[in-house]
C-alpha cells in the first residue's frame, strides 16, 4: 500500500515538475512549486520521515512560497521568451541524469532492511539513543545531540541568510500614517485573525517543547510562530507588526538564539567536556542531555522565528514600497 | 693591490654585491643634490673596483672563496663561489663602471636628461646583479641575478618614457623574461631533476649515465634561455634596447648585460656540461652553426643601418656570437679565446658607444650619413672611434687581435674550417661597416644642406666624456701589449688553456 | 464490520464525492466567483465529512482530539479564506459573469 | 583547557563572534571586534599547526560522541596549514577593510559586513577542519551564503548580477556535493570521512560510488572555479568590494582545493580516483587548458580586477595540476601554492583596492601615472605582480619551482614546459598594468584631483603581505616543511587505509565506544 | 520485475532532480531559476529520505512494541538541508528584488550589458 501511495505521489510530482518547466506564468509556477513542496512533504510522510515532512510543509510550501510571491509582486509575473538555445542545458541535464541513472544500478534496493545504511551507524541511534539521550524521538536525539554541531551550523546558516537579506533589502521603519497598508476593510479577516493567531502561537510552543516526543522541534516551531506574525503583518500592515516586534529587536533575537545555542557548548567545555557535550550539564548524563536539547532547541526556535519574520519584513517593506510607487 | 686584507676573504663577495646596492640606496637618498649623488656613484664604483681587485688577488693565490647565503630549497640555495672566469668578468664590469660613471655624468648633464636619480640608482642595481652573476656558485643563483639584472635594466631602457621607449622596453622585457622563464628556468629545472644538483663544478655535473638526447635538448634550451646572449632569432631585444640613453647602451648593452649572457653560456658549458661532455652532444654543432650564422647575418644587417647606435647594436649581436661559438667549439683554446673576448670586445665596443654618445651630445647627430666631415670638428672622438673599430675588427695593435686569434686557432684545432671562414668573412664585414665611419668623418666634406650656423658651433663633447673615451681607447691599445694578467687568469679556468 | 465502520465509510464516500465535484467545478465553471464557490465546497463540506469519517475510525484518544482541533481550525479558516479571496476580487474590480454580459446579449441568449 | 579544545576553537570563535558583531552595531566596534577575533583565530591556528606538526593528527569528537556516530573534527598538517593561511589573510583583510569598506559599502551595512565576514571565516574554518562529509556541506553553505552577501555589498549595481550568478552556480555545486555524499552514504552507511574511506574500499568498482565521486568532483570543481566551471568567478571578483575580493581570492577557492585534496586522498584513495577512474588525466588536461585559456583572457581585459580574477582561475589550474600529478612532491607543490598564491593575490587585490579607494576606478587606463602619486601602493603591486610572474626571490618562484620539479619527477616534460610557458602570460598582463602606472603620464583631467597615498591602515596589511611574499620566497623552510609533512601525511593515510583493506581487516568505526560504556555504567 | 520495484523510486527521483536542474540552467527569468533550484534540492532530499526507508518500518519515534524503525539519520540530514535551502532561497530572492530595482528587469535576455547576463 505504501508503495502504491508513493508511486501515485511520485507521478503527481513528475507532472507538476513538467508543468513548471513549460509554464510562463510565474504566479502559476510559484503556486505549482508550493504544490510540489506539499506533495514531497506527503512523500516524506509516507517514507516515515515525519519531522522532515513537517519541515518541508512549513518551509517549502509555506515560507518559500510566500517569499516567492512577494518577490513576484515586485518583479512581475510573466516570464519572457528565452532567446538562447535550450539545447545545451538539455544536453547537460541528459548527461547528468544518465550519470545518476548509471549510479542507481549498484544501489541497494529500495526499502530493504539489509541495506548498508541500516547496518552501520544508524543501529546505534535506534537502539541506544533512547537510553543514552533519553528521548523517544530519535530524530531529535540525533539532530540535537549526536549531530548537534550540524544543527549549530544550520542555525548559523539561517542567521547568515538574515544577514544577507538585511544587507540587500534593509527594513525601512515607517510612520504609521505614511501609508495605508494591511487589509483595513476586511473586517472578517481581522476578527478571524485575532482568534487564530494566539492559537497558532500556542501550537508553535507545543511543537517547540513537544519535539522531544513527537515530530517537531525548534525549527518547525520557529517557522510556525513566524507564520503567525506574518499573518498579523499581512492583515494589519507592517507598521503595526513593527510595533509588536520591531526589526531591530528581531536582529537581536536572531543573534541571541545562536548565542544561546553556542553558550551551551561553551558551558559544557567549561564543565570539562567537549564542545556541545550535554552529559556535562547535569550530574546525571541523561538529564544533562535533556537540558541541553531543550536549551538548544529553544535557541534554534528563537533564531528561526526571528530570522523568518525579519526576512518577511524586509521583503514586505520592499513590496509596499513598490506598491506606493 | 689588496686594500681589504683585514676582511674575511669570503666577505668580499658579500661586499662586492652589497656595495653597489648600498650605492643605489644612497643615490636615492642624495637624489636632491646632483653633485653629491654623482660623487656617491663614483666612490661606490671605486670601492667596488678595489674589492674586485682584492678578489682577483685571492684567485691568483689559489684561495677558494665560497659563501652560502640562504637555503631556498632543501640543499639548494643562493651560494657564491669565486672562479677565474667570473673574476675576469667582474674585473671588466667593475673597471668599466667607473669609466662609464664619469662618462654618464657628462652625458646626462650635457643632454639634460630627466629622472637622473632613477637612472643612477638602477645603474648601480644592475652592477650589483652583475656581480651576483659573476660570483654565482650554482645555476639557481645565476638565474636569480640574471632576472634581477633584466628587471633593474628595464627602467633604464624605458628611461625616455615616450612611446618609442615603451615599445623598446616591451620588446626588451618580453624577450628576455620569456626566454629566461620558458627556456632557461626549464633547463635549470630539468638539470635539477636529472642530477639533483645545480652547483657549478669543474668538468660539469653530467656524466655518461644521462641520456644524451635529453642533454642535447637541454643545451639548446640553455643557449636560447640565456636570451641576453642574443643568438638569432632571439636578438631583437638588443637593437630595441638602443632607445636607452647612451651610457646605458655603452655599459649595459655592450658590456654588462650582453656579457652576462655570453658569460652565463660560457659558464654553463664549462661548469655544467664540461667542455669534454659537450663533444658528444648532437646539438653542439647545430648551435655552433646557428652562432656562426648569427655572426654573418647580423654583420650584414649592421651594414644596412644608418643609425649609428643601431649599427653598433647589430655589431654587438655579431660579436656576442663569437663568444658563443668559441664556447661551443668545445676546445680549450677556443674557450680561452671566448673568455678573453669578453674583455677585449668590452673595451672596444664601449669606446665605440662612448663616441656615439659624444657625437650625439655635441652635434645631436644620430645618423652616419650626417657625420661626414665631423671628424675635423671632433678629432679626439673620431680618433677614439677608429681605435675602437680596429680593435673590434681584430687588427693589431689592438686588444681584439688576441681573442680572435685564439678563437681561430681553436677552430682550426677542431677542424671546423667553416668557422674559420666565418671568422674571416666577419672580420671583412666589420671593416666594411665600421671603418668607413671615421674615414668619412675625417676625409669627407659635410653634406649639402647641413645647417651652417649649427655646424660652426659644433665642438668636442664635454670633458668627462672625452676623459672616458680616451681611457677606454687607451685600454684597447694597452691590452694588446699587456694582456698577460688576463691570459693567466683565463688559464686558471679548469679545462681552459691558451696553449 | 460494525456499525461505526459503515457510517464512517458512507461519510468518507460522500466526502470524496464532494471533493471530486468541487475539483470538477473548479475546472469547468466559467469565471472566478463560480469557481471559488466550487472550491469552497471542497474545503468546507468535503473536509468536514472526511474528518468526521476519520473521527469514527479512532478509538477516542489523543488522535480524536487532534482531529477535532483540525476540524475546528478548518471550519474557521477556509470560509474566511474564500471570503477574503472573493472580497479582494470584488475590491480589485473583478465583475461577475452576469455583470460582464451586456443586457441585450443576455436577452438574445434566452 | 586550550590544548584540549584547540581543534574546535578556530571554528566556534568566529561563529560566536558573528552574532556579537551584529549586536555591537556601530561600525567601528564591529570592525575592531572582528579584527580581534580574526587575530585570535590566527594565533589559534598557529598553535594548531604546531600541534599537528608535532603530534600528527588531532581528533576531536564534538558533543563527546565518538565517530562515526558523532561529528569528528580532524586536524592534520594539511588542513592546519591551509587554515593558517586563511586566518592570516582574514586578519589582514579586516585591518585593511576599515577604510576600503567606508568608501565602497554604504554606512548602514558596515556591521553586517563584518558579521558576514566572520561567518565566512567560520564557514571556511569549518570546511577545513571537519572530518564529516555532511558537516562539510553545512559549513560550505555557511561560507557560501556569507560570500554571496559580501559580494553583493558593493555599490556598483553589477555586483548584484555577479552575486546572483555566483549564488546559482554555488548552490548547484553544493547540491552536487550533497548528491555525491548521499550516494556514498547510501553505499556505506556512514558520513565520517575516515570511516567512509575504509568502507569505500570494499566496493572498489561500485557504479554508485563512482557516480558519487563524479558528483563530488564536479561540485567541488564549481566551488573552486576549475575551468570550464569558472564562469561565476570573474564577475564576482570584479564587482565585489575590494576587501572582499582580496579575502575571497586568497581563501575561498583555496579551501575548495583543499576539499578536493581531502576527498581524493583521504576519502576515495589515490588508486580509486586516479587508477580506476582515470581522473588524473582529466584534471591535468583541464588544469592546463585553464592555465592557458584564462591567462590569455587575463591579457585582454581592461578592468584590472577582472585581469586578476582571470589570473586567479589560471592559478587554480596550477593548484589542480599539482595534485593531478599524484605524487608527494606534486601534492606538496599544490599545498605550497595554496599558501603562496594567497599571499600574492591578497597583496595584489589590496593594492588594486587602494587604487579604487583613491581613484574610484580600476581600469588600466586609470592607472596611468599612479607610480608617482601612490608610490607605496604601486610598489606593492609591482612586487606582488613579479611574484605572480614567478620571478626569483618571491613566493611565486618557489611554487613554480616545486610544481615543475614535481612534473619532471613524473617524466611529464611537456606539462612542465607548458607550466612555464603559461606563466609568460603573467608577464604580459602584469606588465601592462605596471607600464601604465610607471611609464605613462597622469592624464590632464586627473592632475587637478587630489590623488595621494592611502592611509597606513590600508598600507600596513598590504605591505605585510608583500614582505611575506619576499620572506617566504627566500626562507622557504616553514612552507616547505609544513607542505611536505602535509602531503606526506595525506599519502601515508591513503596507503595505510589501502593496506588495511588488503589485509582484509575492516574496522568497525575507529574508536572505542567510550561514550556508550560511560552511559551504561 | 523486482529490479524495477527495487529502483523505480530512485529513477523517478532522478527524473525530478533533472527537471529542477533543467529549470535552473534554462530558465530565462531569475525567479524561475530559484524555483528550479528549490525543485532540484527538494528532489535530492527525496533521494535521501528514500534511502532511509525500511519496508514495514515506522517513523523513528519509540513506540512500545515496534522493533522496525526507519533510519533517522537521513531525516536529520535533510532537516538541516531544508533549512539551508530556504536560507539560500531567501538570499536569492532578495538579490532578485535588488536586481529588479537596479536594472528594471529580471529577464536574462534583457540585460543591456553582456557581462551582466547570468
Amino acid at each position: 500500500m505504501a508503495e502504491f501511495i508513493d508511486l501515485v505521489l511520485l507521478a503527481m510530482l513528475a507532472l507538476t515538475a513538467l508543468r513548471i518547466i513549460f509554464l510562463k506564468d510565474l504566479f502559476a509556477v510559484v503556486m505549482l512549486f508550493g504544490i510540489y513542496s506539499f506533495l514531497s512533504a506527503l512523500i516524506f510522510l509516507n517514507l516515515d520521515a515525519v519531522d522532515v515532512a513537517f519541515t518541508e510543509a512549513s518551509v517549502g510550501a509555506g515560507i518559500s512560497t510566500v517569499l516567492m510571491l512577494v518577490t513576484l509582486a515586485i518583479t512581475g509575473r510573466k516570464e519572457k521568451q528565452s532567446t538562447h538555445s535550450s539545447l545545451l542545458p538539455l544536453f547537460v541535464v541528459l548527461v547528468t541524469g544518465a550519470a545518476l541513472i548509471y549510479g542507481t544500478l549498484d544501489m541497494p534496493p529500495f526499502g530493504h532492511p539489509d541495506n548498508p545504511v541500516h547496518q552501520h551507524v544508524a543501529p546505534r541511534y535506534i537502539e541506544e539513543s533512547p537510553k543514552e539521550v533519553g528521548l523517544p524521538n530519535m530524530v531529535t536525539s540525533v539532530l540535537a545531540s549526536y549531530r548537534g554541531f550540524d544543527t549549530l551550523g544550520e542555525t548559523v546558516v539561517v542567521f547568515s541568510a538574515v544577514i544577507g537579506v538585511l544587507s540587500l533589502l534593509g527594513v525601512r521603519r515607517k510612520k504609521k500614517k505614511d501609508l495605508e497598508s494591511g487589509l483595513e476593510s476586511h473586517r472578517v479577516l481581522h476578527v478571524v485573525a485575532k482568534i487564530i493567531i494566539p492559537l497558532v502561537i500556542l501550537f508553535a510552543l507545543y511543537v517547540q517543547f513537544h519535539g522531544d516526543f513527537g515530530p517537531g522541534g525548534g525549527f518547525q516551531a520557529g517557522v510556525i510562530a513566524a507564520a503567525a506574525f506574518i499573518l498579523y503583518a499581512l492583515i494589519l500592515g507592517l507598521p503595526k507588526a513593527f510595533a509588536v516586534v520591531g526589526p531591530r529587536f528581531l536582529q537581536w533575537m536572531a543573534a541571541a538564539g545562536v548565542l544561546l545555542y553556542a553558550s551551551v557548548g561553551l558551558y559544557s567545555m567549561y564543565m570539562g567536556g567537549h564542545f556541545l557535550d550535554y552529559n556535562q550539564l547535569a550530574t546525571d548524563p541523561v538529564a544533562g542531555q535533556h537540558y541541553g536539547i531543550i536549551i538548544i532547541e529553544l535557541g534554534v526556535g528563537v533564531t528561526v522565528f526571528a530570522v523568518m519574520l525579519n526576512i518577511f519584513y524586509a521583503f514586505g517593506s520592499q513590496a509596499e514600497r513598490s506598491n506606493v510607487q | 693591490m689588496n686594500l681589504w686584507q683585514a676582511l674575511e676573504p669570503a666577505q668580499l663577495i658579500t661586499l662586492s654585491i652589497c656595495v653597489p646596492f648600498v650605492g643605489a640606496l644612497l643615490v636615492i637618498a642624495t637624489g636632491k643634490v646632483p653633485n653629491l649623488r654623482e660623487a656617491v656613484t663614483l666612490i661606490t664604483a671605486a670601492i667596488l673596483l678595489s674589492l674586485v681587485l682584492a678578489i682577483t688577488d685571492y684567485t691568483f693565490l689559489g684561495t677558494t672563496l665560497e659563501l652560502d647565503v640562504v637555503e631556498l630549497f632543501p640543499g639548494l640555495g643562493i651560494s657564491f663561489n669565486v672562479e677565474p672566469l667570473g673574476v675576469l668578468f667582474a674585473l671588466v664590469a667593475s673597471f668599466l663602471w667607473i669609466v662609464t660613471s664619469i662618462y654618464a655624468i657628462g652625458y646626462m648633464r650635457g643632454h639634460n636628461e630627466i629622472n637622473q636619480t632613477r637612472f643612477f640608482c638602477c645603474f648601480a642595481l644592475s652592477i650589483s646583479s652583475v656581480m651576483g652573476i659573476c660570483f654565482s656558485g650554482n645555476l639557481l643563483t645565476l638565474f636569480i641575478f640574471y632576472e634581477v639584472l633584466t628587471l633593474s635594466t628595464y627602467p633604464l631602457v624605458t628611461h625616455a618614457g615616450n612611446d618609442a621607449a615603451k615599445q623598446g622596453g616591451r620588446i626588451y622585457l618580453g624577450i628576455l623574461l620569456s626566454t629566461s622563464i620558458a627556456f632557461l628556468l626549464f633547463a635549470i629545472l630539468g638539470t635539477y631533476a636529472l642530477t639533483g644538483t645545480l652547483d657549478f663544478r669543474a668538468g660539469g655535473i653530467f656524466d655518461d649515465s644521462h641520456n644524451k638526447v635529453v642533454l642535447s635538448v637541454l643545451l639548446v634550451l640553455f643557449c636560447y634561455g640565456v636570451g641576453k646572449a642574443a643568438i638569432m632569432p632571439f636578438h631583437r631585444w638588443l637593437p630595441a634596447a638602443m632607445v636607452a640613453p647612451t651610457p646605458v647602451s655603452a655599459l649595459l648593452h655592450a658590456v654588462a648585460v650582453v656579457k652576462a649572457g655570453v658569460f652565463s653560456i660560457l659558464k654553463i658549458i664549462i661548469y655544467i656540461f664540461g667542455i669534454e661532455g659537450l663533444k658528444d652532444l648532437v646539438t653542439t654543432d647545430v648551435m655552433l652553426y646557428i652562432g656562426a650564422a648569427t655572426i654573418v647575418l647580423s654583420s650584414c644587417i649592421a651594414m644596412t643601418k644608418d643609425n649609428l647606435k643601431a649599427r653598433l647594436a647589430y655589431s654587438t649581436v655579431s660579436q656576442l656570437s663569437y663568444i658563443v661559438v668559441g664556447a661551443l667549439l668545445a676546445s680549450s683554446i677556443a674557450s680561452a679565446g671566448a673568455a678573453l673576448h669578453i674583455a677585449t670586445h668590452a673595451v672596444g665596443k664601449i669606446t665605440l658607444f662612448f663616441c656615439a654618445g659624444a657625437i650625439m651630445v655635441a652635434s645631436h647627430k644620430k645618423n652616419i650619413s650626417d657625420m661626414a666631415g665631423l671628424g675635423r670638428k671632433m678629432p679626439i672622438t673620431f680618433a677614439a672611434f677608429a681605435i675602437g673599430a680596429i680593435s673590434i675588427i681584430g687588427l693589431p695593435p689592438m686588444a681584439g687581435t688576441w681573442s680572435k686569434w685564439y678563437l681561430a686557432i681553436g677552430a682550426l684545432e677542431t677542424d671546423k674550417f667553416i668557422i674559420v671562414a666565418v671568422l674571416m668573412v666577419s672580420s671583412l664585414l666589420n671593416i666594411a661597416y665600421l671603418l668607413p665611419i671615421p674615414i668619412k668623418a675625417f676625409f669627407s666634406k659635410p653634406a649639402e644642406g647641413a645647417e651652417p650656423w649649427r655646424w660652426s658651433q659644433t665642438k668636442e663633447a664635454p670633458l668627462p666624456i672625452l676623459v672616458a673615451l680616451t681611457v677606454t681607447s687607451g685600454c684597447c691599445l694597452a691590452m694588446f701589449f699587456y694582456l698577460q694578467p688576463l691570459v693567466d687568469l683565463v688559464n686558471l679556468i679548469p679545462g681552459v688553456s691558451t696553449k | 464490520m460494525d456499525f461505526l465502520d459503515i457510517v464512517s465509510s458512507i461519510l468518507l464516500l460522500a466526502g470524496v464525492f464532494f471533493g471530486f465535484s468541487g475539483a470538477v467545478g473548479l475546472f469547468r465553471f466559467p469565471d472566478f466567483f463560480t469557481r471559488i464557490h466550487a472550491a469552497s465546497v471542497t474545503d468546507s463540506i468535503a473536509a468536514i465529512l472526511i474528518i468526521g469519517a476519520l473521527l469514527l475510525q479512532t478509538s477516542f484518544d489523543l488522535n480524536t482530539a487532534k482531529l477535532v482541533f483540525i476540524l475546528l481550525f478548518l471550519m474557521v479558516t477556509s470560509p474566511t479564506a474564500s471570503h477574503a479571496l472573493a472580497k479582494s476580487a470584488r475590491h480589485g474590480g473583478l465583475l461577475t459573469l452576469a455583470e460582464t454580459r451586456p443586457q441585450d446579449k443576455q436577452g438574445s441568449a434566452k | 583547557m586550550l590544548e584540549q579544545h584547540l581543534a574546535v576553537l578556530p571554528i566556534i570563535l568566529p561563529l560566536i563572534a558573528a552574532p556579537l558583531a551584529l549586536i555591537l552595531g556601530r561600525s567601528i566596534f564591529s570592525w575592531g571586534f572582528a579584527t580581534l577575533v580574526s587575530g585570535l583565530a590566527f594565533l589559534l591556528s598557529w598553535q594548531l599547526l604546531a600541534a599537528a606538526l608535532s603530534d600528527g593528527v588531532l581528533s576531536y569528537a564534538v558533543g563527546g560522541w565518538a565517530p562515526p556516530w558523532g561529528i569528528e573534527l580532524r586536524v592534520d598538517a594539511a588542513n592546519a596549514f591551509v587554515l593558517l593561511a586563511v586566518t592570516a589573510i582574514s586578519t589582514l583583510v579586516l585591518v585593511y577593510s576599515k577604510h576600503s569598506i567606508e568608501k565602497e559599502v554604504k554606512a548602514a551595512n558596515h556591521s553586517l559586513f563584518y558579521t558576514a565576514h566572520l561567518l565566512c571565516l567560520a564557514g571556511l574554518s569549518g570546511i577545513l577542519i571537519t572530518g564529516d562529509a555532511f558537516n562539510l556541506f553545512v559549513f560550505l553553505e555557511i561560507s557560501s551564503l556569507a560570500t554571496y552577501t559580501l559580494v553583493s555589498l558593493a555599490s556598483d549595481r553589477r555586483c548584484l548580477t555577479a552575486a546572483f550568478r555566483y549564488l546559482v552556480m554555488g548552490t548547484i555545486g553544493a547540491t552536487f556535493i550533497l548528491i555525491g555524499v548521499g550516494l556514498l552514504y547510501m553505499k556505506t552507511g556512514t558520513l565520517n570521512m575516515l570511516d567512509l574511506a575504509e568502507r569505500i574500499d570494499l566496493y572498489d568498482s561500485s557504479r554508485t560510488i563512482n557516480t558519487g565521486l563524479a558528483f563530488i568532483m564536479v561540485g567541488v570543481s564549481i566551488k573552486l572555479a576549475l575551468f570550464p566551471l569558472h564562469m561565476w568567478l570573474p564577475p564576482a571578483y570584479t564587482h565585489a568590494p575590494s576587501a572582499v575580493t582580496a579575502f575571497l581570492a586568497s581563501t575561498a577557492t583555496k579551501v575548495a582545493v583543499y576539499v578536493m585534496i581531502r576527498f581524493i586522498f583521504t576519502v576515495f584513495g589515490i588508486d580509486h580516483v586516479f587508477v580506476d577512474m582515470g581522473m588524473g588525466l582529466i584534471l591535468m588536461a583541464l588544469a592546463v587548458v585553464a592555465i592557458f585559456k584564462c591567462s590569455y583572457m587575463a591579457t585582454v581585459q581592461s578592468n584590472v580586477k577582472t585581469v586578476l580574477a582571470y589570473s586567479s582561475v589560471a592559478q587554480i589550474g596550477y593548484l589542480v595540476l599539482g595534485l593531478s600529478l599524484v605524487s608527494v612532491s606534486g601534492l606538496m607543490a599544490s599545498m605550497i601554492h595554496i599558501f603562496n598564491h594567497a599571499l600574492m593575490k591578497g597583496a595584489l587585490f589590496m593594492a588594486v583596492g587602494a587604487v579604487f579607494y583613491r581613484v574610484g576606478s580600476v581600469d588600466i587606463k586609470d592607472f596611468a601615472g599612479l607610480g608617482r602619486k601612490m608610490p607605496l601602493t604601486m610598489a606593492a603591486f609591482t612586487i606582488a605582480g613579479l611574484s605572480i610572474i614567478g620571478v626569483p626571490l618571491t613566493v611565486g618562484f618557489v611554487s613554480k619551482w616545486y610544481l615543475v620539479i614535481a612534473a619532471l619527477e613524473q617524466d611529464q616534460w611537456l606539462v612542465a614546459a607548458l607550466v612555464l610557458v603559461g606563466s609568460l602570460f603573467a608577464v604580459i598582463y602584469i606588465g601592462r598594468i605596471i607600464e601604465a602606472a610607471y611609464f605613462q603620464k597622469l592624464p590632464e583631467s586627473r592632475s587637478s584631483e587630489n590623488i595621494k597615498e592611502v592611509s597606513w591602515l590600508m598600507l600596513v596589511p598590504m605591505w605585510v603581505l608583500v614582505i611575506a611574499n619576499i620572506y617566504f620566497g627566500i626562507d622557504t623552510s616553514l612552507t616547505t616543511e609544513a607542505a611536505n609533512s602535509a602531503s606526506e601525511w595525506l599519502f601515508q593515510t591513503n596507503s595505510m587505509l589501502e593496506n588495511k583493506v588488503m589485509e582484509g581487516e575492516v574496522l568497525e568505526g575507529h574508536a572505542i565506544e567510550e561514550k556508550a560504556q560511560e552511559v551504561s555504567s | 520485475m523486482s529490479f524495477i520495484l527495487d529502483y523505480y523510486n530512485y529513477w523517478v527521483v532522478v527524473f525530478l532532480m533533472m527537471a529542477g536542474f533543467y529549470i535552473v540552467i534554462s530558465a530565462n527569468n531569475l525567479v524561475k531559476k530559484i524555483v528550479g533550484l528549490n525543485i532540484f534540492q527538494t528532489s535530492v532530499f527525496m533521494l535521501y529520505i528514500s534511502m532511509g526507508k525500511v519496508s514495514g518500518g515506522t517513523a523513528p519515534i519509540v513506540v512500545e512494541g515496534v522493533t522496525q524503525y526507519s533510519n533517522p539519520l537521513p531525516h536529520v540530514l535533510i532537516l538541516t538541508a531544508i533549512v539551508v535551502g530556504v536560507a539560500t532561497t531567501a538570499v536569492g530572492l532578495a538579490l532578485i528584488v535588488r536586481i529588479k530595482r537596479a536594472y528594471g528587469t529580471v529577464e536574462e535576455n534583457e540585460f543591456d550589458n553582456k557581462d551582466d547576463v547570468i
